[in-house]
């Protein structure tokens, strides 16, 4: 009983990691139906930036939401700088190109920054773990844990409802599901449809680095960990169905607690989960959890 | 009298190949138009070049005697053009008052309440709709939202793809009168259809052909 | 004072290297080339570079600096021609075959990765090419084949999962369970393997209470970490190293694992101040940690100083192991080209340099280097080990209770599999 | 007239590159030899390009054949290099037949990143299942016989040449065979439009699989011909890195010709490995920013600058 | 004659209209069925429902007796059901002839990877059908070049090579000018009269299903109104009334 609960706490801890790593990619892809091959550099570059404000700026006994601020600042600088600059000068000059173009596009940046990371940061690796360590631990399940990963399950369920509502209860989210379902007529009724999509994309962007950014507390930061970060996020939102949010919630869920059944019980399996439970949502629902299918008209 | 909506020379092409082949047409202040053809004449083609969705190869399109160019399409509906698709292509998942409140955030309007109110004037029976889900209404509901849509931002300029298309008879003289009464508000409107019949309540017809303009007639 | 210092070492040097060119200049052998080009291969991309790629590449460069300053290889100027080793195995291989056919490099030092070492040994033979490996691990590279022109100047990964078990003993004789967390790779499996064949040697009866393999550079170990706490073994071993071992040990810290367990890790495979104190570590031979026979060597220190004057260095001196292996391999080259040349009176070909330099004993910034198993190609060394502490009179942190096993002790004699000779109890070691 | 004359060229590139080992320094060739067996794997990748399929995971077939015909040597004592090839072929097949079942019914990100999942799955398992596989060290080829003909140590490169040279010039022909038949036409007519091939009453499942599949094949002897020149094999072949690499030298060729593939394949090999001394740090930095230029100036690789290509697409 | 394509209780909806309702319906060999009614009265609907590229909510289809109702476009072409289309499902980037060329190696059952798709006897059946539609000049075009009056005709054609038993043509004088219409029209029918094919085509123009069907099926709202003689149905108010709008 007492495992069942350390298994799930860890399940829930790495389940909000997963949503927020995933929630930008599902979100662009959403509105400007384009899989940003990108978004684990976009990652990287937040987390990197996460771990550079907290060595300047954050003393070890920082409050939580001085720390968190810092964290927020660095994803909407990474953000409001590589968002609009992709979409506007690359991505906008595909969109009326075969998907596998995009794709191949966004897979060029992708590699571009991660040099780019890698001339900015170098290559050993930066450690800035104070809200890890500094904020305290709680004893649950007779074992001890810090305070952070849990700190970022009310992240994760927080960023969850505030999509959620932009998406559902705002012009703007109205706005967007117009251009998601008819960039056309969305221009005829006077909607900028290029605007909104550099806002749907710098919003992504904006995500991915956020995912990092809080990431980074966590784990030592080395070139190349924006690559796995990819990989992972396809599997979670592809289970849950691309573009959609909720979607990307219940795949991070899923995920999060087979995973962490997995190191559990099956540690040999620990690296194959998230494949297996992919394979299997795609072998029944090709479309996710939560996705759609379209017909086309003839 | 002036020209609310003037076409000169306009040549499009889709996918390469040419399907207005010079068109020029005007329709005057306060005018009420139709442009009938058989499909594929190129009357949807016109109708969306002047919305702004297909470049011109080559010629003018102008509004009010102001060049249009190359302005894309949400602009030309900030100028006051409203366009009603002949598919309808409402927002299914939204509710029938966002899918007309839909133009005035994006244009952030700042007389959202009475434009509302003028387009409930004139289409009354959408108001009764205001809060059902676009996806459940019925084809020809569909049909009248988007026309009470496009008349959220059709101060100066309403285009109508077929829109007898589908409708039940009873509904198309109704239809037909609204049309009537929005051009009474000052609006000119632009009509494309494929039966001469159905739009005997314009002022003047251009019989469009392979993307040329064959035959003006003139009713009154 | 420390000015005082560096300005007395570069004063001294002058005069060394005035000297040295004076007499190299009078005496080049017969048939000697204008220059020595020796190719340096290291990871200068990747994660491996931050914690061994880049200060092994750093240490070649100012070791070989020093070796021209006093005259050079034989009276003979050393090129070095430093490359990458980041990409696929076929990318090293043609990277290996450009630097001997189309460079024409007289030996090349370096490689990191045990798989572009396994990958390399053939080409070399194949191509005749005089090969020092300069840092990986795996016993398989003499033990499996045999390689006429192929050298490791440090030893094999035995040493260091054999000396932690070693040093375990040494610091908790009553060790009763023990639990390993590793990278699933190839140097993960081999130290685990290593590990716990060596305990179940050592001390039979310990239990083995769980095995964790996450994926390199997994970035998170907290669910691990978690199962570990509810496990509760005496000792967690891990073979963790770069990014990994940073985020597992700050993590192990955070979580209480240090405390509650010992934390036994078999490599300094990151920069010891990323690493919280209180953690038993090993320094994959002499070197980072140097037992004081090592500490005392001039070599060393010249090191240490030649180092931290051209790339700096933090406040405890902490050089990367691979930065040692890499001057250790230079020196084996230095010394077996210096020796050939006497006997034969001449420059010396590629087989005499590599006649010279088998079951040679020389001496390094990481101590005195025995070439004595593997028919002579394969180095022997000490397997240092020491715990992490903080140092408050210099601010960083430092190793402590220092214990170096001899080199005939933690490694197999001449001719043995590492393995077999674990598991038949050591035969012929001298601890 | 002039088609009798037609194959001259071909003849004498022919000539040419048979009596290559004569001429080249042992690492050109060495290079050659690789370049030309990774023009397999690429020659996949653009197979299923042309049916607008993107793979992100065509590294898996290649470290399929690798593996297989690695663990041929390790287990099955196999020295003959006829046997590995064909294993490593059976062995792309195999598996490229067995998840083609699952991914052939998707299209665009789906299809391209479940392959980079599945090569991804691969790797983790060649890592995992260490004491079989060699783990990261990987497992080593050593140097082959072919039947009757011993091969001496002297004129291993030159041989491993010429048979990458025959081999492939055979695969690269039963492949332009295949792109000018029906089978190879329909996977055009599935980039343009997969409703009207089904009102054709063609399957569009069968013939992606059937592309899948000799995709798969082909990027399995690829495999095994770079095996056996490098000599070692490690988990990498599976990487995702790999796969990328694929597609780039794929979209650099150009998906207009057969022949775009090796032309690729070769100058990317050289560039890589001087670019790779030139700037080690800012490698794929270059590589992305050619892609971008490829993507906005030269859609159709470089192929289409060679001016050999015709301007439609055929084979 | 026998009947070779039935409906029972055939129903379809779109969110929720009601596309098609509760249809039942009869086509019988060798007949020439024109379908008229206002857009989005249910002949398209209808076309899709019968080649499976839809499935029906309610109801089975029946052709020669067998029923198809959840088979595939593939499997249904397969069993000699061809159509055309509303806008032209064609290959755009190959010549007209390889998009031909493609639909008799279909029809032969041989699409094979070994031999050439450019074959002898493929291309001269190729050039003849191309004759027949007089598109022989564009052969060697890609249909990206094609003008759209062209693309509509061959999309005919090459549900035509298929040589099937039911040929369905969506709109097939759509985007054909006045003038032309009849004149197309003539082409298909004197093509189609040499076969024994029994067609199906959807009209949106009254003249055209007049001269050509010798039988007349009127959809209004997902409904049959009316089916019958040509010009008897065509006459009647009621179905004027729905199909133009007024009557």
């Amino acid at each position: 009983m007492r495992l069942l609960l350390v298994v799930l706490l860890d399940g829930l801890a790495y389940a909000a990691w997963l949503f927020l790593v995933s929630a930008g990619l599902t979100f662009t892809y959403g509105v400007l139906r384009v899989l940003n091959l990108a978004h684990g550099n976009l990652y990287a570059l937040g987390a990197y930036l996460g771990a550079t404000l907290l060595l300047h700026y954050a003393a070890s006994g920082s409050e939580v939401a001085a720390t968190l601020g810092l964290l927020l600042l660095a994803a909407v600088i990474i953000g409001i700088l590589a968002g609009p600059l992709i979409e506007r000068v690359f991505l906008r000059r595909v969109y009326s190109r075969d998907e596998e173009v995009q794709l191949l596009l966004t897979f060029a940046i992708s590699l571009i920054l991660e040099d780019v990371t890698k001339l900015i940061w170098g290559v050993t690796p930066v450690v800035a773990d104070m809200p890890y360590t500094s904020f305290g631990s709680v004893r649950l399940g007779g074992i001890s844990y810090p305070w952070y990963p849990f700190l970022l399950v009310g992240v994760a369920l927080g960023l969850a409802g505030f999509l959620w509502f932009v998406v559902t209860h705002t012009r703007l989210g109205k706005v967007l599901a117009a251009v998601i379902a008819d960039r056309e007529v969305s221009a005829t009724l006077g909607i900028h449809v290029p605007r909104v999509y550099t806002f749907a994309f710098t919003a992504g962007a904006i995500l991915a680095a956020l995912g990092g950014a809080l990431t980074a507390p966590m784990f030592s930061l080395v070139p190349g960990i924006g690559a796995d970060v990819l990989v992972i996020s396809f599997a979670v939102i592809a289970i849950g169905g691309l573009g959609s949010i909720g979607g990307a919630a219940v795949g991070s869920v899923v995920v999060g607690l087979a995973r962490s059944a997995a190191v559990y019980f099956f540690p040999e399996l620990d690296l194959f989960t998230i494949y297996l439970i992919m394979t299997l949502v795609l072998l029944f629902r090709p479309q996710g959890l939560f996705g759609e299918i379209e017909i086309r008209r003839i | 009298m002036h020209e609310v909506l003037r076409l000169e020379r306009v040549r499009v092409a889709i996918q390469g190949a040419e399907v207005l082949r010079g068109i020029s047409f005007a329709i005057p202040s306060t005018g009420l138009a139709a442009l009938v053809g058989r499909n594929g004449a190129g009357k949807t083609t016109t109708l969306r070049s002047v919305m702004g969705l297909l470049p011109l190869r080559d010629g003018q399109i102008s509004l009010n005697g102001e060049k249009l160019g190359d302005l894309p399409p949400h602009r030309r509906a900030a100028l006051g053009i409203g366009y009603v698709p002949e598919d309808r292509r409402l927002i299914g998942q939204l509710s029938v008052a966002d899918n007309l409140l839909l133009p005035a955030w994006a244009q952030g309007r700042t007389d959202v309440k009475k434009r509302l109110a003028h387009v409930y004037g004139i289409m009354p029976e959408v108001r009764a709709l205001a809060t059902r889900k676009a996806a459940q209404l019925s084809g020809g509901q569909q049909k009248m939202v988007a026309l009470a849509r496009a008349l959220m931002s059709a101060t100066k300029l309403l285009l109508l793809d077929e829109p007898f298309e589908g409708l039940s008879p009873g509904l198309g003289e109704k239809l037909a009168e609204v049309i009537c009464d929005v051009q009474r508000t000052g609006v000119a409107v632009l009509v494309a259809e494929s039966d001469t019949k159905r739009v005997s309540f314009v002022e003047r017809i251009y019989t469009i052909e392979r993307g040329e303009i064959t035959e003006q007639i003139d009713h009154r | 004072m420390n000015r005082y210092r560096k300005v007395l070492a570069g004063l001294l040097a002058a005069a060394g290297l005035s000297l040295f060119v004076a007499t190299a200049k009078a005496d080049p052998p017969a048939g000697a080339p204008a220059s020595l080009k020796i190719a340096v291969v290291a990871f200068l991309s990747g994660p491996a570079s931050g914690p061994f790629g880049i200060p092994a590449r750093n240490a070649a460069d100012v070791w070989i600096e020093k070796i021209n300053r006093e005259g050079g290889i034989g009276g003979i100027k050393v090129i070095p021609v430093f490359t990458d080793e980041a990409g696929p195995a076929d990318k090293v291989v043609t990277e290996f075959r450009r630097l001997a056919l189309e460079e024409k490099v007289a030996a090349v030092v370096g490689y990191i990765s045990s798989a572009n070492c396994l990958a390399v040994a053939p080409v070399a033979d194949e191509l005749k090419e005089l090969t020092v490996f300069g840092d990986c691990g795996t016993a398989r590279v003499f033990e499996e084949g045999k390689h006429a022109y192929v050298f490791r100047t440090n030893a094999h990964t035995v040493i260091d999962s054999l000396g932690a078990a070693r040093y375990l003993l040494a610091m908790k004789p009553d060790v009763k369970t023990i639990a390993g967390i590793n990278q699933d790779y190839a140097w993960g499996r081999d130290s685990w393997e290593i590990f716990q064949r060596s305990m179940r040697q050592l001390k039979p009866g310990v239990q083995v209470v769980d095995v964790l393999w996450p994926k390199i550079f997994a970035g998170d170990y907290s669910t691990e970490i978690s199962k570990l706490l509810v496990e509760k073994p005496d000792v967690v071993f891990t073979s963790f190293w770069g990014s990994d071992l940073v985020t597992f040990s700050r993590q192990a810290k955070a979580r209480g694992l240090v405390e509650q367990s010992i934390v036994l890790v078999n490599n300094t495979g990151s920069d010891i101040k990323d690493i919280p104190a209180t953690v038993l570590i090993g320094s994959r031979g002499p070197g980072p940690i140097a037992p004081p026979d090592v500490e005392k060597d001039p070599l060393h220190q010249e090191f240490i100083q030649l180092y931290k004057a051209k790339y700096g260095l933090a406040p405890n001196n902490y050089i990367a192991h691979g930065a040692y292996h890499f001057t250790q391999a230079l020196q084996g080259l230095k010394v077996a080209y210096e020796s050939a040349i006497k006997k034969a009176g001449r420059w010396p070909t590629t087989e005499e340099v590599a006649a010279a330099l088998a079951y040679s004993t020389f001496d390094s910034p990481a101590g005195i280097i025995q070439m004595a198993i593997g028919n002579g190609h394969q180095a022997i060394e000490p397997a240092p080990f020491a715990v992490i502490k903080q140092d408050p009179a210099i601010g960083a942190h430092v190793f402590t209770e220092i214990r170096s096993f001899p080199a005939a002790c933690v490694n197999p004699p001449d001719g043995m599999k590492s393995l077999d000779w674990i598991d038949r109890g050591f035969p012929g070691a001298k601890c | 007239m002039g088609g009798s004359l037609r194959f001259i060229p071909f003849l004498l590139l022919g000539l040419a590159l048979i009596t290559a080992p004569f001429v080249l320094s042992g690492w050109v060739l060495f290079l050659l030899t690789v370049a030309g067996a990774k023009a397999l794997a690429v020659l996949g990748v653009v197979l299923l390009l042309r049916a607008k399929l993107l793979t992100f995971g065509h590294a898996l077939y290649y470290a399929a054949g690798a593996y297989a015909a690695g663990l041929g040597v390790k287990y099955l004592g196999l020295h003959n290099g006829f046997a590995l090839i064909g294993l490593a072929f059976v062995a792309g097949l195999g598996v490229s037949a067995l998840l083609g079942l699952l991914v052939i019914r998707y299209r665009g990100v789906y299809f391209a990143l479940l392959n980079l999942a599945f090569s991804m799955v691969l790797y983790g398992i060649l890592l995992k299942f260490y004491s079989v596989t060699g783990g990261t060290d990987g497992l080593a080829f050593p140097a082959p016989t072919f039947g009757l003909i011993g091969l001496s140590e002297a004129s291993l490169r030159a041989q491993l040449y010429e048979l990458t040279l025959f081999l492939g010039s055979l695969l690269f022909y039963l492949t332009y065979r295949f792109f000018a038949s029906p089978a190879g036409y329909v996977l055009f007519a599935i980039r343009d439009n997969e409703v009207r091939v089904a009102y054709m009453g063609i399957s569009v499942n069968a013939a992606v699989y059937l592309g899948y599949i000799i995709a798969g094949g082909l990027a399995g002897v690829a495999g095994v011909l770079v095996g056996l020149s490098v000599g070692h094999i490690t988990p990498d072949l599976a990487f995702w890195s790999q796969s990328g690499e694929f597609v780039f030298v794929a979209i650099l060729g150009g998906v207009g010709s057969v022949f775009a593939p090796v032309v690729g394949s070769i100058l990317f090999e050289f560039v890589r490995n001087y670019a790779f001394e030139l700037s080690p740090y800012t490698w794929q930095m270059t590589l992305g920013a050619a892609l971008l230029l490829i993507i906005f100036f030269l859609p159709g690789g470089v192929w289409s600058l060679v001016g050999l290509a015709r301007t439609r697409s055929g084979p | 004659m026998s009947v070779l394509l039935e409906t029972v209780g055939l129903t379809r909806f779109f969110g929720a209209v009601c596309a098609l309702e509760e249809l039942n319906l009869c086509i019988h060999e060798g007949d020439m069925v024109g379908i008229i009614g206002s857009n989005g009265s249910g002949k398209t609907t209808f076309l899709n429902l019968v080649t499976g590229y839809l499935k029906p909510a309610r109801g089975c289809i029946l052709l020669a007796g067998r029923d198809i109702t959840l088979l595939s476009p593939r499997q249904i072409t397969r069993l000699g059901v061809a159509r055309s289309f509303q806008i032209p499902q064609l290959y755009l980037n190959l010549t007209v002839m390889e998009n031909l060329l493609l639909a008799l190696a279909a029809r032969s059952g041989r699409v094979g990877l070994w031999a050439r798709l450019h074959r002898q006897n493929w291309m001269r059946e190729g050039q003849e059908i191309l004759k027949q539609f007089n598109l022989d000049r564009y052969g060697e075009q890609r249909v990206a070049e094609l003008p759209e009056g062209a693309r509509k005709l061959l999309d005919i054609a090459l549900a035509v090579a298929l040589q099937p038993r039911l040929l369905l043509m969506d709109e097939p004088t759509a985007g054909v000018s006045t003038q032309d219409k009849f004149a197309v029209m003539d082409t298909l029918v004197s093509t189609l009269r040499g076969s024994s094919i029994t067609t199906v085509f959807v009209e949106h123009d009254m003249d055209v299903v007049r001269r050509y069907s010798r039988r007349a099926l009127v959809f209004d709202q997902g409904r049959v109104i009316a089916d019958g003689e040509p010009s008897a149905v065509l006459t009647d108010a009621g179905v004027k009334r729905a199909v133009l709008g007024h009557a």
